[in-house]
């Protein structure tokens, strides 16, 4: 470009560069020297447990969506490998910020089956969930969840809380103002929260290159100040290894950092999407043979740490949790319709209350 | 003449606009290819390319801002928000740029510039997806704010919002986007931006909504026809400027009125129709003007959605309460 | 009791909730060393140090954004937007999560936050420094709307807000902050946030206003006077939940009631409490329930605001209109 | 930072550098081969000319408002170079939209020191002004131009019209998410729009380490996926050659670009406030030796094209017309109450125009 070459001859007074991470080829093979965590075989297990678990779930939802049993629903199909590996990286103290697709971090931290399964039920007790107290609900408004993590990051830096704040967003996501907002603000105070950007390549059916022109996700953080980092978002070990040493810096005063995990999104956006009017077949199927769970079982294979036995008691198992779950989701007694007033205010204020009354009284016949 | 849906009747006029109007562009979230996610502009970007039918990044602020600039540039910009829960980051541009361009410059630069976004809630979708606050827009002097409730509304007005030189938001009842159907004929005729609509004439009560509450209304004013009770519907259509004239007039006839939203009840852009009757129409009151709408509360998901909404039956005891009193 | 301005009792009400609760923490724009562009948070830094009196970057989404997020964490986050004309790029938090957070999380997590700004106009500054738009937040289920009108009130009904332990916006009458003076006892007393106060009695006619429009309401009550008409007055003070009972009583008494803000008429906040009164009160009323408020168009800048805004004499006019009604 | 260090085997995916662009030194010495415009003397001069101009302006202004004759007014007092320099850069056809400080812009594309005057004296007819009928308005809300700027740009694009996007604001905008959205967008599609970033070091009182955590403003357009270059902004030559360059770079369809215009503002942010509250003197005076107009002078002098009798000439020129442009501005006749309503609506609704009436009908008495 014209404007590149003619100042060609000025003085470079700051320079920036963006590495990617990844351990794991697509067909299993190590490419670089693994992390220490991954000598730990009930680790990566657990890991590996986690997305198959994520992945029979969404099939379950969807089928429960398609029968008029639950609402909208949004599956990780391909990218499971995402918000398993850094939930995985977080202490039970620190905080998530999760957008409306990341069931494999809530499950990861603690939230039950039947709660995801309430909320997407259409029943707010499904927010009332499980996973540590603290953790956020999920965010459906795009983005909008990044300025609470700077505020929940400040809150602990605040009261000198060795704690974390982490925050997942997709690459559509990174088009808000809010999200940059609020990475500067945490650039500003070197704030102890990671922000993770899922990139699937997809924001519904808007393709990245028209999201943004930025050759990377990660380089968006130049803009605030910190360091951002592309990571194989189908290798979990990979996820895991960048958002522990994301987080572990940020636990120790080093600030900010962002997760670019460019990862692909193999199902429609949700229940409600047919992707088939935006994205060829070929696409998709090109991208089938990155996913995240094929690729660490074919590690764990070759490394004789899981068979077909193991894998065999695992879909049994993943299968009967997963019905139980949706036993007691299907069974959860409704609520009254006057309780839609229950959390609105700490108390209610008699103006409304006489509403709640009015609405109770309809329908108490 | 062909039957259509709400929703088809949005791709009609909008299809006629830009095939009318080389300065018309479409934008938002996935309103090319994938031709909106109700479908409402299915086609567009085939027929009229991808430059007039644009895909922009996930950014509602953006959106309107852009519409704004385009506008000054004398380009007609029809933006899209998916959902009205997230037409809040545009408020800024609606309320400070938007509406103020013509009067900030005295007239030299103008914003004739359309925000078409779904409205209201029962299609049983996720949080955010079911918000109705059209009260926060109809506030804002310098806009006008327009909700159609049939297919042949929707293009007749949608057709007026984008030819008419002032910015306009313009919200379509999503519960009515396939629900909805009725004849169109793709013409080109634009209906009148401050015009109530007389759905139904009767002299003892004047039921009055706008947007998908209508259906209830309407089925309300049937129930009580079988009790006795002639109620005259009307359908606002344009909030701001509303017309005045049309709500009178019937106030003068039926002297009893119910004024019907989903939005929550204080605040309502219902308090200002009541405010208005009571004020101007007090003399021909024969009994207290009364609102039937969402309660004062955040709307439930799924769930407890209906028990949110007007009912017809919350809707027929309000009107009988009006028509008892005496 | 020392007498002090509005914005000096809205700087005690900061200083004595961040001496009696650490977890109390201000933020915004040029609030720390400049003390805020109006002084309101003159001190506070010096006092309290640069981590819970914080400059933040300019950025009002962000400000409301990170009241969410530290409240969820269990501080008392006090936001400040520097003017109301910048507090839209909030709504989006304000709307879709800050009033929602208890009712989503179903108690889980909360939101304690408040957002102050100064409201309205007549300080004769730039574009954007004279918006009234509380009729949008006051619409907002979940969220607690509050304008005070002495250095009392402001006092006592901030420090109510901040430990209120939901969100609150809380509007400071910018045209009162140093016109407006009275006694306050810095004893940490908070007020009710749900009461209005009747500022002044009388039987003939109600006039019910807030923020600094109580200013000219009060003038105008006492022009009545001259007139022979006793005028009361109500300062409604908490827009979101307004007292009902407060007001009924009020027009039980007078039967005639006019309501005053300086916002836009249609859609402004009076429309609400005059439909109310429509409806609850019909039968006491024994005329027209009248607003007197800024016209419907955009608030002009300097030159012109005064007419823009409603006047001792239009008030007077509107109040001796419903008293001759008949 | 320990997770720099940790991820420095990984492989570079993505470079960026930041460049700095000066010519003149505080002392009007040149540092670098200048730009081909600077052979033009009377360029020069008139670039000069315009500082001058904007200075005594600016003076009279604070005069004015100080007698309660004009409202809050924002002066430009040390960094006059940023928006003459962009300006000049700028062909008639172009469009500049101008945040509140830019009054060196408009001035340069002719609108009438009245108009301005008008303006912050509180009366919308002065945005109706003389400039470019195209132009935008001073921009209040900061940061809310930008995304202007870029649906501006795109109808330049659409109409396939050889015209530029010139969009003006401060560093403390660079926060605002609106700046970055739309950056993001003309990233994406490679607009004919230029962001030049005023960094004056404060907004109001909120230093710039408090404003952003990243070491240059110009490296916020990376995140954008497009180029960003720092400029010494008390050096009006290198304002200008980076707006040429940037512009004709924008116009031959090269894609948008950003400057970050490195100055400091001398006085205080407007009239309504009070720096001393919130920086040091010397703070102040030591940036006095950088400012942009002795700066030029000095240049301009030592190579014998302006002397002692030019600046005589011109402190008289600038006096006489400031004054009689002030006169032009006071002997404005008021409007009627009642037209504020007249640019509200195209066609004024009956509804309103009946309030129209009411007010004009209260003040004919
Ligand atoms: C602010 C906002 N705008 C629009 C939507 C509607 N919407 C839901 S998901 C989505 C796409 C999100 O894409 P991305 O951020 O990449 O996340 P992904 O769905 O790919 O996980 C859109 C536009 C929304 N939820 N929030
Ligand atoms: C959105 C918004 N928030 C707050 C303000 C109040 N305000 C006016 S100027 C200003 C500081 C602007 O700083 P900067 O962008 O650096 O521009 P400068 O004044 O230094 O030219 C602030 C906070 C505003 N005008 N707009
Ligand atoms: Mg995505
Ligand atoms: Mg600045």
């Amino acid at each position: 470009m014209a404007s590149r070459r003619l100042n060609q001859d000025l003085p470079v007074i700051a320079r920036f560069e963006v590495r990617h991470r990844n351990y794991l080829a697509p067909d299993g093979s190590i490419i670089r020297p693994l992390p220490a965590f991954a000598s730990d075989a009930k680790l990566l297990i657990a890991l590996y447990r986690a997305m198959v678990l994520l992945r029979v779930f969404d099939r379950k939802a969807v089928a429960l969506q398609r029968t008029g049993r639950l609402g909208t629903y949004a599956v990780s199909l391909g990218q499971e490998a995402v918000s398993v590996g850094t939930a995985g990286a977080m202490r039970e103290e620190d905080v998530l910020l999760p957008s409306y697709r990341d069931n494999g971090a809530l499950l990861w931290r603690g939230v039950k089956l039947e709660e995801i399964l309430l909320f997407w039920g259409g029943d707010e007790r499904g927010n009332c969930f499980s996973g540590p107290l603290h953790d956020f609900p999920f965010c459906v408004p795009v983005g909008s969840q990044a300025p609470h993590a700077a505020g929940v990051a400040y809150a602990f830096r605040l009261r000198k809380e060795p704690r974390v704040a982490v925050c997942l967003f997709g690459d559509g996501a990174t088009s808000k103002g809010d999200v940059y907002e609020a990475m500067n603000f945490a650039g500003v105070h070197k704030l102890p929260v990671v922000f993770v950007a899922t990139n699937n390549q997809w924001a519904i059916s808007v393709p990245l290159r028209l999201q943004t022109g930025s050759e990377t996700l990660a380089q968006k953080a130049i803009a605030a100040g910190f360091t951002g980092e592309q990571v194989d978002g189908n290798d979990v070990v990979a996820m895991r290894a960048a958002a522990e040493e994301a987080i572990a810096a940020a636990r120790g005063g080093e600030g900010p950092h962002f997760i670019e995990a460019v990862t692909y999104r193999l199902g429609d956006h949700t229940t409600s999407d047919d992707a088939s009017r935006y994205r060829s077949v070929d696409e998709v199927q090109a991208h089938w043979k990155e996913e995240p769970i094929a690729r660490l079982r074919a590690y764990l294979v070759g490394q004789k740490m899981w068979g077909k036995a193991d894998e065999e008691r695992l879909a049994t198992e993943c299968h009967d949790r997963v019905e139980a779950a949706v036993e007691r989701y299907l069974a959860t007694a409704r609520r009254r319709p006057e309780t839609m007033f229950d959390h609105l205010y700490a108390d209610l204020p008699e103006v409304y209350a006489a509403q709640r009354r009015e609405l109770a009284g309809e329908h108490d016949a | 003449m062909p039957e259509v849906t709400l929703v088809e009747a949005v791709n009609l006029a909008l299809g006629r606009a830009m095939e009318d109007d080389p300065d018309v562009v479409v934008l938002g979230e996935d309103v090319g290819v994938n031709g909106g996610v109700f479908r409402a502009t299915a086609g567009l970007q085939k027929r009229f390319g991808a430059e007039r039918v644009l895909d922009t990044p996930l950014a509602e602020l953006l959106i309107s801002g852009l519409c704004v600039g385009m506008a000054a540039q004398g380009l007609k910009p029809v933006g899209e928000i998916q959902f009205m829960g997230f037409i809040y980051p545009c408020l800024d541009q609606l309320v400070n740029h938007a509406s103020r361009m013509r009067n900030r410059t005295q007239g030299r630069l103008t914003c004739p510039m359309v925000l078409r976004t779904p409205h209201g809630a029962g299609i049983r979708a996720p949080e955010h997806h079911s918000e109705s606050t059209e009260a926060m827009l109809a506030h804002i002097p310098g806009l006008r704010v327009v909700i159609p409730s049939s297919p042949e509304r929707a293009y007749g007005l949608l057709l007026a919002a984008i030819r008419d030189p002032d910015p306009v938001v313009f919200l379509e009842p999503t519960r009515l986007y396939r629900a909805a159907k009725g004849e169109v004929q793709d013409d080109g005729e634009a209906l009148p931006l401050d015009r109530a609509f007389v759905l139904r004439e009767g002299r003892d009560i004047t039921l009055i909504g706008w947007g998908a509450a209508l259906k209830e209304t309407m089925a309300a004013a049937e129930a009580l026809s079988a009790e006795g009770i002639a109620a005259e519907v009307i359908d606002l259509a344009t909030l701001k400027p509303y017309d005045e004239r049309t709500v009178l007039g019937s106030i003068a006839k039926t002297g009893r009125c119910v004024i019907v939203h989903e939005a929550a009840h204080t605040g309502g852009f219902g308090a200002e129709i009541a405010a208005f009757i009571a004020e101007r129409g007090l003399s021909s009151l024969l009994a207290p003007v009364t609102r039937v709408t969402g309660y004062d509360t955040v709307i439930p998901m799924a769930r407890l959605e209906q028990y949110y909404m007007p009912s017809v039956e919350r809707i027929v005891a309000g009107a009988r309460r009006v028509c008892q009193f005496s």
